[in-house]
């Protein structure tokens, strides 16, 4: 297990030292007279490091930080309990799925930076508006498989479940709900990263502060290296919602066989 | 178990002795349109009633109905002709009076055993305490107290099925429809089991409905076995009384030689069907 | 003069801060210029000028520096907007050709059939080509118009030879032309560049607010005003390099030089006195009734659009 | 089955005339003075329809809608097959699946809109860096769900698969691949809106044509009736790509229990 | 059924007669880690012989262990101790040389039924004209050439099992490992697919381990009937040959005297170790 584990994160170490690698030999090395990945572009490696580590001590980011946290995980939760919502709703109510059906399958294909001004009208400059970004996002992936996951349950487990008597609400709460949640799990994976982009691109679209502002702000004045650093952030930040999700994934789902011991 | 009875809010202390009828088939027809292009006759017109308190079990060749059967009776397949009566009402949408072990697993895979068979208490208010407490019992009763706290897939086949038995029996339906519910099981556990479920059929005057390709045990736990053709467009084509004195053990009334009789009779009726269905299935 | 204001609390609407196009407005904030009025102000970015006049007629900021030709399209559309000061009185747009396309386009007239990048479809620096064409006797149809947005992926666009030619603002042309990548054309950061193409002055960045906010807060708007006004002053004396230190570092485009060279060529675009007089109204408005044949010349009051009462009572210090 | 569909048709439309009721009055009724939806800000239905109604008369909205279309396309279908491909290998190799995980999470949760001077610089102009876009919006979503698809099946068809003596290639044809086919149409429905996004957002962003180019020049005029009318095309034809999905689906998963006959 | 034996590319044409070993284990001991917390034993150090063309049923109370010893035969499972031998050769991953008839439904849902038989022979290089007219005899000596064109869920219990019952025989494996493959058929079928299964035994000296619950069945098919004790740490507790003539009908066999007292030394073993399971399961 800890050897297993020592490995794995060894390879994953690999992985971005051969990655920041590539990027270093093609930002810094020119190939038949030619920059593979010019630093006008893609700055370096290592400017990109110093910037993140200034950013930390100045003590700039924590600032910046917490409003795009604030934003992601409002947008996270609001998205995915407005798609879960929905979800079990439709998948249990066919007539409403039904009329419904091309209307979210249209809103879904709005570009979100269109609406933008809209949720600015509505929602005023503050977190709301970029939150309202993220959650056009976050609902509709996590809505289309809550609600494929509902139709996927097992029919013969179901009607056990009926004929127990389970009120339309137990059958919710004791079959539904558990039986879609590895559905609903997968979709959470996507959505944390969604979430975060709806946020920043809130923020990139009008705003004072956050991850987005500050990646807009260096990216008006050819600040790669800002544009990099932030992104940088961003991402390192995703990691640990998603986590966090995976921690609460595992617990729910301690039910699932798992490779067995020893299973070829 | 007693705390279980207790709970059951549906149940009348005294029921009149007289033999209502619990469940009533009339007419009832199934075809099954496969993928809405042909048209596959399950089960012909079927006319048939259990009393209350009485102990049926169908029988009849692999495929020719039994469980469609049940699922009429259940409400879970509205029959394409025909329709069902409950305790004298016609049934429309599930009938909530009766119990289904069903013959696939139908177990919550992300419940324990325990769990399993506590929600169906939990389902009709019992609080979560006293229902774990009289699924303790339950699962004890059916051998499998150390197997609590295991999912489903961490169980075998033999003992997924008893979870089910104890998680119909725990709630005391009136009505109990059982689909093979001691196929996976050894010979030894099936007479236990067989008592077992005589035992509680005794205690309440249950109406049970129990298909099984045991004739012995059929004679041996049933006041009725009811043979059935072989499909398609299958029917009732025998209906024994068994008349074979009551209490009974399910081990012990095979040694009677009336019971022999009886399994013979039945026997050459049932033989006969089977070899039937073989035939047009190879056709 | 902190007391009687009745707002001093304000959001103000910008486009990208760190872009020339709104120095003033970071030295106004930088020298504490606002807060000697007794004004807070809180900046907001905008991913463009149009999203943050959307958010100033939504209600979300109060006042916006920003693109004057705004404020007689509001007009059109039935808002009342109007300008207090000018901040920039040329547009600060520079068409460039692609080096190597320097033989066969000379001028806006061979512009025929080219490729152009602009930053956004519909924007100053696309109505700007458009007008030159049209001056030029082309038809605007006859070139193809592509946004390439702002910041490196304009400067991409064009190093990888995707267009032709560009419309294009500071610091993206200070860039191109360090990397020796275009020739120019027409250059509208200067007055000879300006007066060439509008024969007048041709408002560019100007605070604007909504009519009944004006109406409303007087001594806000006229604080607001002495801010930028003093700016201005200011502005007219710095160099460059004191220009440079009052800005903040990640500004300077990651080359202090690069800058120093920007802002000299943009030197000319910020107006020295904040107002705007009739002639240039009239040129912007003739740039746009040249370009957009749906905007309605005779409906719209040029004397709408600017209100120079604040400026008059302007007491820079 | 003639008479429900009908109804549901007629279901369909007053939604549709209810939401445009809605808007009709909001943009057109001051309450208490003020408008509810600002023509500013909503246009009006009418002016839209008009709007597109001559967008088609004049014949302008051709090029433009199949210039979207064709990158919409292939953004759909570059995004799914590659989410497809790379979600079957993850799910067949959890070592690689381990070391990467982090990664593909920390791409996804890259804003898009600050990818895109990027993939011009490496895609140029042209329609292949606005299909680049749509690319990562759409992979991600499938991924996910391919993945977590491919672990659902189930483990005693898979051993008896196994058994069968099926080779790798064989049980991905046979096994994995019909089994988490529901799971990637559930995915596929949210992606063809995704795939429309990344386009426009990608024309939004430097283009010279597409409904995307329409509507950011509409914007930058304030012109919101045009930017409405690009928005009703837009989804109007998420619908169409949608249907086709949905056909492909009905036709490859013809072996699921449908509501039984007469199921209550 | 000759297309499909001149299809099996592995099997070789002229086995010696000498009864080499096929399945062997040795000391083999699996332990459950259930949810990385408790081990259960479920099997004890148990070692066990088939033959080359031996036919052994495995009989026991439910829950000892019997699917898991054949999933570790197949090689899904690896033992936690001891180790598994086919043909002399040491078992690492899968058991290519065997079939398997799971306890459980394992059809594959996406495919009909005739597909599913075929897909088996596909697997194998057989062309899909071939295969399918091969799976179609193999439907139909499985009494289901009708129901070619359904998928699972539009089958009965037996009818599902009998496919699956196809889709093992097809490929004509050299071992076969079946989990009770009768149990929800009825007892006429069960005899002909023990008589169909009894046939193709004889033909080519397959090695069969066979689970089932009901010993009569046991008996009349096999050479050995091997019985295992309760669970958890079971064990391998009684070894009968079984010499009954062959060939045998699996039928007529239960009319021999021999076959009663068998029957009867063997039944009195098992009854005491299931009475044992059910107490301890109780406890
Ligand atoms: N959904 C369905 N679609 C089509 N045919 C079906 C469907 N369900 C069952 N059948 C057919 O109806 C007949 C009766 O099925 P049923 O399951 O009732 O048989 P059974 O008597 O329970 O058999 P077994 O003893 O094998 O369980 C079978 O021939 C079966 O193929
Ligand atoms: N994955 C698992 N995790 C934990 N325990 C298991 C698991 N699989 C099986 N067991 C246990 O191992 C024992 C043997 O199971 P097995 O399925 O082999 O029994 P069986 O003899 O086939 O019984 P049956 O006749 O009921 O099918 C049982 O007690 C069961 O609970
Ligand atoms: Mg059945
Ligand atoms: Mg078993």
């Amino acid at each position: 297990m800890r050897a297993a584990s020592l490995k794995l994160l060894a390879l994953q170490v690999l992985v971005a030292v051969v990655a920041i690698g590539i990027w270093h030999v093609g930002s810094s090395v020119p190939i038949a007279g030619k920059y593979f990945l010019p630093e006008f572009f893609f700055s370096t490696p290592l400017d990109v490091f110093q910037r993140v580590v200034k950013l930390f001590v100045s003590g700039e980011i924590w600032r910046h930080l917490w409003i795009t946290l604030t934003e992601t995980l409002l947008a996270f939760v609001i998205g995915s309990a407005g798609g879960v919502a929905i979800g079990f709703w439709f998948a249990r109510q066919p007539l409403i799925a039904a009329v419904f059906d091309p209307y979210v399958k249209m809103v879904n294909a709005l570009p979100r930076v269109v609406l933008a001004p809209i949720f600015m009208l509505w929602l005023g400059l503050g977190i709301w508006s970029k939150v309202a970004l993220g959650v056009t996002l976050v609902f509709f992936v996590v809505f289309f498989n809550v609600y494929q996951g509902v139709k996927e349950v097992s029919p013969v487990v179901l009607s056990n479940a009926r004929m127990m008597g389970m009120t339309e609400r137990q059958l919710f709460r004791h079959v539904y709900w558990p039986s879609a949640l590895s559905w609903m799990f997968s979709s959470l994976h996507t959505s944390v990263g969604f979430a975060l982009v709806g946020a920043v691109v809130g923020e990139y679209l009008g705003s004072a502060a956050g991850l987005g502002y500050l990646i807009h702000e260096a990216e008006g004045v050819f600040d790669v290296t800002g544009v990099f650093a932030g992104m940088f952030i961003l991402s390192a930040f995703v990691l640990v919602i998603d986590w966090l999700v995976t921690l609460v994934e595992r617990r729910l789902l301690v039910w699932r066989p798992q490779a067995a011991v020893g299973q070829t | 178990m007693e705390m279980a009875a207790r709970r059951e809010p549906s149940r009348p202390s005294a029921e009149p002795e007289s033999a209502a009828t619990a469940v009533r088939l009339d007419g009832v027809k199934v075809s099954f349109v496969i993928r809405g292009a042909a048209v596959f006759d399950a089960v012909a017109p079927t006319s048939f009633e259990v009393r209350e308190g009485e102990f049926v079990s169908i029988v009849g060749p692999t495929g020719c109905g039994k469980s469609t059967l049940l699922n009429v009776t259940a409400g879970l397949l509205k029959p394409s002709a025909g329709h069902v009566e409950i305790f004298g009402e016609r049934l429309a949408g599930l009938n909530r009076k009766s119990g289904y072990l069903f013959q696939q697993d139908a177990l919550m895979p992300w419940k324990t055993a325990l769990d399993n068979v506590a929600i169906a208490l939990e389902v009709h208010g019992t609080p979560r305490k006293e229902a774990l407490e009289a699924a303790r019992g339950w699962m004890g009763r059916v051998g499998l107290a150390r197997f609590c706290e295991r999912y489903a897939h961490e169980l075998s086949g033999g003992q997924r099925k008893r979870v089910g038995l104890a998680q119909v029996l725990i709630r005391r339906p009136r009505i109990l429809l059982m689909d093979e519910p001691f196929g996976p099981l050894d010979a030894q556990t099936r007479q236990i089991m067989g008592n077992l479920l005589l035992g509680l059929w005794a205690e309440d005057r249950k109406a049970v409905m129990f298909v099984t390709h045991d004739l012995e045990e059929a004679i041996a736990l049933s006041d009725r076995v009811v043979i059935m053709s072989a499909g398609p467009d299958a029917r009732v084509i025998g209906d024994h009384p068994i008349d074979l004195a009551r209490p009974r053990d399910a081990a012990e009334i095979r040694l009677d030689p009336k019971f022999h009789a009886l399994h013979k009779r039945i026997w050459d009726q049932l033989r006969e069907e089977v070899a039937k269905t073989y035939e047009e299935g190879a056709r | 003069s902190a007391q009687g204001l009745e707002k001093p609390s304000i959001t103000l609407g910008g486009g990208e801060k760190p872009l020339l196009y709104y120095l003033p407005l970071t030295l106004a904030e930088r020298l504490g210029h606002f807060k000697e009025q007794g004004l807070t102000v809180e900046v907001q970015d905008f991913g463009g000028g149009a999203k943050s006049l959307q958010a100033l007629v939504g209600g979300s900021v109060d006042a916006v520096t920003g693109a004057y030709e705004h404020t007689i399209r509001m007009q059109a559309k039935g808002q009342d907007v109007r300008a207090v000061i000018d901040l920039g009185r040329y547009p600060g747009v520079v068409l460039a050709v692609r080096k190597d396309k320097a033989d066969a386009i000379k001028s806006v007239a061979d512009l025929k059939g080219a490729k152009i990048g602009v930053t956004a479809p519909g924007s100053s620096t696309f109505i700007l080509a458009q007008y030159l064409m049209t001056k030029a006797g082309l038809d605007p149809k006859s070139a193809s118009f592509i946004g390439v947005g702002g910041g490196a992926s304009a400067v991409a666009a064009m190093q990888k030879g995707e267009i032709d030619a560009i419309s294009h603002l500071e610091p993206v042309i200070t860039k191109l032309e360090s990397l020796d990548a275009i020739k120019v054309l027409v250059d509208t950061r200067t007055t000879k560049g300006t007066m060439d193409t509008f024969g007048a002055s041709n408002p560019a960045a100007v605070l604007y607010l909504k009519k009944e906010f004006i109406d409303a807060n007087p001594k806000t708007v006229q604080a607001l005003v002495n801010a930028f006004a003093k700016t201005l002053k200011w502005l007219q004396s710095a160099t460059p390099e004191q220009v440079a230190d009052a800005v903040p570092e990640p500004y300077w485009l990651g080359d202090k030089a690069l800058y120093l060279k920007a802002l000299a060529a943009s030197r000319d675009t910020y107006s020295p006195d904040g107002t705007i007089d009739p002639a240039s109204m009239k040129s912007m408005l003739d740039l746009l009734t040249a370009t957009d044949p749906q905007l309605d010349a005779g409906s719209i009051d040029l004397a709408k659009t600017f209100d120079g009462s604040f400026l008059k009572n302007a007491s820079v210090k």
